[in-house]
């Protein structure tokens, strides 16, 4: 373990700089904490809650995947992948640490999604300790550790400094370079023990996915809540836009005339004009829609990969769906542990 | 707070189900904390009496919900309106997007909404109650306690505040309210008075942060399509995000230009922007230019008045001319 | 996929001299969906159309585009072209590369690219074009005619004796126009009464017409074939069914002092007259400024001298509605105002007057019986200056008077002076011209007989000033061919003011949605081609309404104008313009926005059941347009919000479509 | 070396009825303006949904110019008194967002203005000139 | 036309602002002069002139300086081609030609008068200082 104050990050950021673009949660005009890339100057949040989560930095919102030109007969295609750039992203909490095992087993499993990968392959994460979880907050629901956030490197907060630990090769190979001073464990381990009693207090730290799992399907598909449930979801994507494990999105084609250029963009259950097949829509009421997100986060998934539920309890959600509904409100009505 | 209580709402509501003059309720349902209330539509009265509440959370805005649900209604369908709802209500029986025999309309007086986002900038995160009592009492989970006037964390469009009087309803709980003489322009007018590339460089920075969730389309009563453009492949202009700040702007200005003249100023759209992007303040613009070019118009203000845009006279301000006396 | 055929024109020199014929129809083929591309000559001629018929069925084409001049010149002619060889005729797009394209631009490279870029551009709308199919409207066999002057009564003449119902609405309390006014014409000199008033009395006895005299236009809907009318009667406050025009009213109604317009306000009538003579219809009407009984109640005279009974104080403005298939507009013209016109004291002394009053002035009908006396004193004018193009052939920024050439004034001058010198042959007669314009049967030869025969001083200059001095009018003058300036003691001067189109047409053209040029003329739907035809469907003109023109003129565009009535009105059915819109009833919110703007009540709504997913049904409202009210304007389409209203023939995807090519 | 001269690519919708006609007359008087301007034909000014002009600029179009009757004397009666309405709130709000207001226009077009249209394109297209490329409703995929 | 000829000519019609061509020879102008008798170019031939690039005769006539620029031609002309303004810019071109008679602001004490109206002053300083 490593020790630093936290008047030398901006050393450390300028070190890191030379090798790889820093980004850290920083806020914007309106005092959200935004990902921003570090410049001299750049001042590092004290909210680790972003507003959008880590998920753009590897899967961005449109990305381009190639461009071709057709005349006659003749197709012509043009591969346009670059190698991304180094990048360093800091101050990620664990929730969103815990987000790329998520995406990990969707895009990195065979065929895997270069496009993904080339940029995980240079991304490095540098998680930080919670120490003033929010009351959205349940990532404890899905048994995350926010005083032990996972991360190529953590990152524990005290008052006056941060300590490192590296937990991977990546992250090593960073934290070698930076030269900080050696430190035990002790200022760390008290911290978050603080931080652990704090998180007994929080309003959702109850909520467990006892009811939920692989092999609900047929339990919990046909529950008449869902309908209640769903009739007011406006059936907008800022759920799924703000989630950090949501990974759906649309293949689309954007001709300018001169060629066209495939690319991808995210897109969400909850549209109505999501996944269209030869037939149509195969969800064609919003109740079909709204239940899809939710079976899938918490049975489809899990049922799928060894039993881990896609959702991290973030809590991004609670505090963005236009009209209040979410993920704990349906954990909670459709699993009767209210 | 809120001048009529919970308790008279909830009370009428479940004697209009027990009479059997309405099949349902179109309410606001208890969320998780205090705050994060969802419209709901009740049909139980034990649910009402449990779940049903009315605090200064109560934004919502139900009149869309009347487009769908008074399709599926059998009977009809008790409805709670704050004055500035009802605005939206006459619009869309305007445009004919309900049934009015479906719905049984109550009006009720509303003292403004507050903003949870300006109240936790005073709490921070961690709230774990609120009171909205004569001052808003939060206790957050790290054992801090703060009272707030409501007035400090009113949220941007009650601030503004157009009218506390209702233009429809059947029954009016509590006194009929009036038009006000608000300033909701004035952020219009600053924006005006920028210079060109100071105003582009504010609606670049604003809308590039879009993420093209539709929250303010989904919300907004105007936008009532049963297909819109930015859905239909067939219309040339649908995306699904926006691939560069072309698409940002694009879908922001059709979606303005195809609410204008409709648009009430309910100020749903800023209010549900995840991104915090002052929506309001595009259909805004054109609210004043209506006004400015055509003489003052409140869409919703009567049911079947001709909106701007599908009216004329032949004296009209010519496109030419509309920056007279504006240099900048 | 569309199998495009490309067919670029030379238009002989026209296209192909600025436009790189062979590079575009190079270029063209290349573009998506082209399969056949070709240049030649002239593709409107026959041999240019059988290359397109025979492409169409050698290559199978679905669609063509024809790069040459204005659609607006010859769509029809390729949409005819391509129905002939089987193909839809709204498959044929027309890129302009020549009004809009060759003769615009200069340079070869400049043109041929743009040639290209606009035949990209049709090419991409013709890869959406759908077949359309025109809608059928039956045509209201009956026509209405507005405006009774020679032009009115020549064209309703010729449409009643083909059998057809006609009304005629006239402005005044008469029909008969300025003719009536007139003393002789020229060239031939026989007295326009004579000539006239038999067909003003053949219109009257006609079974087949109706004369709406002291009438207006008030409102007009529909479309070709299928107008409604209303038509304002203007309370005369005498019964036209009862009046036998006896004219003793007119002689005992103690209103003497009232200006008499008929001749121009040089003398007076009474409160209740009849214009004059041989008007028709011979009724009488009583001025509601002037008479006493209408405007205090007391007098009542004309309603007890009348046997007839016919005089009705109470009567009221009347509003008729009447449904028509064509629509003439024979509105004719007035002479200028000639109050800007200070330099010659029109408004300082009453010898100054204009052509039409001088008219007057030698009518045996008229104020003075036909003694030619000057209006300030009575006496017999010594000598008379005649001065043409006032208020004719000014620039157009000019603050007064009219671009245009009046057109008859050089030959109604030649006339007066010819009758002066004539009848008077002691008076001295002088014409100041700037050109003697006289193309027209016999024209140049009545002028030449006016200065050869009759002595008219006719000449080259124009008048300065004209200044009053005692009881004389003192005409300053150049003289250019004798390079001196004249000033001529004259006891007459006499003005041939500009014409212009009368100012009822202007708010007339906007009822029934006719263009006008920046003059007030109507403007025809092509100025060679289809002179008597306005822009707007079953809109006809005729007469001075279209542009300056002397009476054999007018009559003979009147009769062309009655010849394409009479071809509308023969058919019992009217192929429609197919580029209608339509809504998409599954997206259509039915919100009311297009029916709103529909300038024709062509959308209405209907409750229409939809079955839903889950297999309930479910009613909505939405929009129907009907096809044969639609005009295609497509203003419904852009206040939808949800896009369910477009276009045919130029839908949203098209013109996108278009935009995109011409942007690529 | 030799600077290219910048030549902005003018977008004119003009109505079938009057500007259209109008630029026929234009061209049967040969009178000259820049070729960047390329016409569209629409029945009615009123057939101008907005999208199309902002179709345009993404495209590439550095003007967009729409040509109709004069007020009064639409084809189909009222047509452009919506255009007239649309078009001052479009560009209004376009102005609001910071795109320069030189780059739109309405121009009122009769038949018989052969020569006002040739003059209000040379005008125009010198406007958009002068203004250099659209930079603030470009779309970056739609450059060559 | 000579190019001396072709200069002067548009200088003249840079200078007034006329175009000659939209004469379409009525003669209106020098039917309406007041000085036509004292003129021996007469308005209508001095546009005619200057149209035709004549414009030597006119530097020299002494016609030039009989205008009394009261504007009437200017006033009836029914194709606004304003004579007078072209007779001015002659007289500006004759004035140049001749150099030297410019009036500057200094010289103008020595002339102020008592029976001298100070408008045709500052008239005649407009003028010569051009």
């Amino acid at each position: 373990m490593f020790k630093c104050s936290i008047d030398s990050l901006d050393k450390i950021f300028a070190e890191i700089s030379k090798n790889a673009t820093v980004y850290l949660p920083v806020d914007n005009d309106d005092g959200k904490a935004v990902y921003t890339k570090w410049e001299n100057g750049v001042k590092w949040s004290n909210e680790l809650n972003t507003v959008k989560s880590l998920k753009d930095f590897f899967f961005p919102q449109v990305e381009n995947l190639m461009e071709f030109k057709v005349e006659g007969k003749n197709i012509e295609i043009k591969d346009i992948r670059t190698e991304s750039e180094d990048f360093v992203v800091f101050g990620v909490r664990a929730c969103d640490v815990r987000s790329f095992d998520i995406l990990d087993r969707v895009f990195l499993v065979e065929p895997c999604d270069s496009y993904y990968a080339n940029r995980r392959e240079h991304g490095v994460i540098i998680s930080v300790a919670c120490t003033r979880p929010s009351e959205t907050c349940f990532c404890n629901t899905f048994g995350i550790d926010a005083t032990s956030p996972n991360g190529d490197i953590t990152v524990w907060k005290t008052e006056d400094a941060l300590y490192w630990n590296a937990n991977t090769e990546k992250g090593k190979a960073l934290l070698d370079k930076l030269n900080l001073d050696e430190c035990d464990d002790s200022a760390v381990n008290e911290q978050k023990a603080k931080t652990a009693e704090i998180m007994k207090r929080l309003p959702l730290a109850s909520l467990t996915t006892e009811n939920f799992g692989g092999g609900k399907t047929d339990e919990l598909f046909n529950r008449p809540e869902w309908k209640t449930l769903s009739e007011s979801c406006l059936g907008c994507g800022t759920c799924t836009f703000v989630c950090p494990t949501c990974q759906c999105y649309d293949i689309k084609e954007f001709n300018n005339g001169n060629g066209v250029i495939r690319f991808r963009c995210w897109d969400s259950c909850m549209y109505s004009d999501f996944t269209k097949m030869a037939h149509g829509n195969n969800r064609l009421s919003q109740v079909e829609r709204f239940r899809q997100r939710f079976m899938h986060k918490l049975v489809y998934y899990p049922e799928n990969n060894e039993g881990i539920f896609g959702c991290v309890g973030c809590g991004r959600c609670l505090a963005k769906c236009p009209i209040s509904m979410n993920i704990v409100k349906v954990m909670k009505t459709i699993g009767g542990n209210d | 707070m809120q001048k009529i209580s919970r308790d008279i709402l909830v009370e009428k509501a479940i004697s209009m189900l027990e009479n059997g003059d309405v099949c349902s309720v179109l309410g606001w349902r208890k969320g998780e904390f205090d705050y994060d209330i969802t419209p709901a539509v009740f049909t139980d009265k034990d649910d009402i009496k449990n779940n049903f509440v009315w605090n200064d959370f109560c934004g919502a805005n139900f009149s869309k919900y009347l487009v769908q649900k008074t399709r599926k209604a059998e009977g009809k369908i008790l409805v709670f309106l704050k004055p500035c709802d009802t605005y939206s209500f006459n619009q869309l029986l305007t445009e004919h997007r309900f049934d009015r025999e479906k719905v049984y309309a109550i009006g009720i007086p509303c003292e403004g909404m507050v903003d949870i986002n300006k109240i936790k900038e005073i709490t921070g995160d961690g709230i774990s109650s609120i009171d909205c009592g004569d001052k808003i009492t939060v206790n957050t989970i790290y054992g801090d306690k703060f009272d707030i006037d409501a007035t400090n964390v009113l949220s941007e469009r009650c601030i503004n505040c157009k009218s506390k009087k209702h233009v429809a309803y059947d029954e009016l709980i509590g006194d009929e309210g009036e038009v006000l003489e608000s300033n909701r322009f004035d952020e219009v007018t600053k924006l005006e008075q920028m210079t060109p590339d100071e105003r582009f460089a504010f609606w670049q920075n604003e809308l590039s942060k879009c993420i093209r969730c539709n929250a303010c389309r989904d919300i907004c009563p105007a936008c009532t399509c049963e297909k819109c453009v930015f859905d239909n492949p067939k219309s040339g202009v649908e995306n699904k995000a926006a691939a560069n700040s072309f698409e940002e702007k694009m879908f922001h200005i059709i979606r303005a230009f195809h609410v204008a003249g409709r648009c009430t100023d309910c100020g749903e759209c800023s209010r549900v922007c995840p991104q915090h992007i002052p929506l309001h303040l595009l259909n805004r613009k054109f609210i004043k230019d209506i006004d400015g070019f055509y003489g003052e118009y409140q869409a919703g203000d009567e049911v079947g008045s001709r909106a701007p845009l599908v009216n004329y006279t032949t004296e009209d301000i010519e496109a030419a001319d509309i920056f007279e006396g504006r240099d900048n | 996929m569309q199998r495009i055929g490309v067919f670029v024109c030379w238009c002989g020199s026209n296209i192909a001299g600025t436009v790189d014929v062979e590079a575009v129809s190079e270029a063209l083929k290349r573009e998506p969906g082209v399969v056949f591309s070709t240049n030649y000559q002239y593709m409107c001629s026959q041999a240019g159309q059988d290359i397109i018929k025979d492409a169409i069925k050698e290559h199978r084409l679905t669609g063509i585009v024809v790069c040459s001049c204005s659609p607006r010149m010859h769509e029809a002619t390729f949409r005819k072209t391509a129905a002939a060889a089987g193909l839809n005729p709204y498959m044929v797009e027309i890129a302009n590369i020549r009004e809009q394209c060759s003769w615009v631009h200069k340079e070869m490279p400049i043109g041929t690219e743009k040639a290209i870029i606009l035949g990209k551009a049709a090419v991409a709308k013709v890869n959406l074009n759908t077949p359309l199919t025109p809608g059928e409207s039956p045509v209201t066999k009956r026509a209405l005619v507005i405006g009774g002057g020679i032009a009115g009564i020549q064209t309703a003449l010729d449409i009643a004796d083909a059998g057809f119902e006609v009304d005629i609405v006239e402005k005044k309390p008469t029909i008969g126009g300025k003719m009536a006014q007139l003393d002789k014409t020229f060239p031939t000199l026989d007295c326009a009464a004579c000539i006239l008033t038999p067909k003003m009395v053949d219109v009257a006895q006609h079974e087949k017409i109706r004369i709406f005299s002291y009438s207006e236009v008030s409102e007009v809907k529909g479309f070709v074939g299928n107008f409604d009318v209303t038509i304002k009667k203007n309370a005369r406050y005498v019964k036209e069914d009862l009046c036998t025009g006896c004219g003793l009213c007119t002689e005992k109604c103690p209103m003497k002092k009232c200006a008499n317009e008929f001749n121009l306000g040089m003398d007076t009538r009474r409160a209740i007259y009849i214009p004059f003579a041989q008007a028709v219809p011979k009724v009488a009407t009583i001025d509601p400024d002037n008479c006493n009984m209408l405007k205090n109640g007391k007098c009542g005279v004309c309603a007890k001298v009348c046997t007839a009974g016919a005089i009705d104080y109470t009567q009221k403005d009347e509003y008729i509605e009447e449904k028509y298939g064509a629509i003439v507009v024979a509105t004719g013209f007035n002479p200028i105002s000639m109050d800007k016109f200070d330099e010659f004291a029109y408004n300082q002394s009453k010898d100054v007057i204009t052509s039409l009053e001088f008219e007057r002035l030698t009518n045996a009908a008229g104020p003075t019986a036909g003694k030619l006396l000057r209006p300030s004193d009575g006496k017999h004018p010594e000598t008379i200056v005649f001065v043409q193009c006032v208020g004719s052939r000014c620039d157009a920024c000019a603050e007064k008077g009219k671009e245009y050439c009046s057109k008859i004034c050089c030959m109604y001058t030649a006339k007066h002076a010819m009758l002066t010198r004539d009848k008077y042959p002691d008076t001295d007669v002088y014409v100041f011209y700037i050109d003697v314009r006289t193309p027209g049967k016999n024209f140049d030869e009545f002028y030449r007989r006016a200065v050869e025969e009759y002595g008219v001083h006719y000449i080259k200059g124009m008048v300065g000033k004209v200044s009053p001095e005692g009881d004389k009018l003192i005409v300053q003058a150049s003289d250019l061919l004798a390079d001196k300036q004249l000033k001529i003691e004259a006891d007459l001067v006499v003005l041939a003011a500009a014409i212009e189109p009368d100012k009822s047409a202007r708010s007339l053209a906007t009822m029934l949605t006719a263009s006008m040029d920046t003059n007030d003329f109507f403007t025809e739907a092509h100025p060679k081609l289809r002179p008597v035809e306005s822009p707007t469907a079953g809109v006809f003109l005729s007469g001075a309404c279209q542009g300056p023109k002397d009476i054999p003129e007018t009559v003979s565009q009147a009769g062309a104008a009655a010849a394409k009535v009479i071809g509308l009105l023969a058919k019992d059915k009217l192929v429609g313009n197919p580029c209608v819109a339509h809504s998409n009833e599954m997206m259509c919110n039915g919100c009311s926005s297009c029916e709103r703007v529909c300038p024709y009540g062509a959308i209405t709504y209907e409750a229409k059941e939809f079955r839903m997913p889950d297999r309930t049904t479910l009613v909505r409202r939405i929009a129907v347009v009907n096809p044969a009210v639609c005009q295609g304007c497509g203003c419904c389409t852009v206040v939808c919000p949800s896009g369910a209203m477009d276009l045919k023939g130029f839908a949203n995807e098209q013109i996108m479509a278009e935009v995109d090519a011409i942007c690529k | 070396m030799q600077v290219k001269e910048y030549k902005p690519l003018i977008v004119a919708f003009c109505c079938n009825w009057c500007s259209y006609a109008g630029a026929d007359l234009a061209g049967n008087n040969r009178l000259n303006y820049p070729a960047d301007v390329k016409i569209i034909r629409v029945p009615c000014s009123c057939r101008v949904n907005p999208m199309f002009i902002l179709r345009a600029f993404q495209r590439g179009a550095d003007g967009v110019i729409l040509c109709g009757c004069h007020p009064g004397d639409c084809h189909y009666t009222s047509g452009n008194y919506y255009t007239r309405r649309r078009m001052a709130l479009l560009f209004s709000m376009l102005d609001y967002l910071g795109i320069e207001r030189e780059r739109t226009r309405v121009e009122w077009v009769s038949a018989a203005e052969g020569a006002k249209f040739a003059a209000t394109m040379n005008d125009f297209a010198e406007k958009v000139a002068a203004l250099g490329e659209n930079k603030r409703l470009e779309d970056l995929r739609c450059k060559k | 036309m000579s190019s001396n000829k072709k200069n002067l000519q548009e200088e003249l019609i840079r200078i007034s602002g006329v175009n000659p061509r939209k004469c379409m020879r009525c003669g209106k102008c020098s039917g309406t002069c007041p000085a036509y008798d004292e003129m021996e170019y007469h308005p209508h031939q001095f546009v005619y002139m200057v149209e035709t690039g004549d414009i030597e005769p006119l530097l020299e006539s002494e016609s030039l300086y009989k205008c009394l620029i009261c504007f009437a031609c200017v006033e009836r002309c029914p194709r606004g081609v304003e004579p007078a303004k072209l007779v001015e810019a002659v007289r500006l071109a004759a004035i140049r030609k001749q150099g030297n008679n410019r009036l500057t602001a200094n010289d103008i004490p020595a002339l102020l008068d008592e029976d001298m109206p100070q408008q045709a002053i500052v008239s005649a300083f407009r003028k010569y200082t051009k």
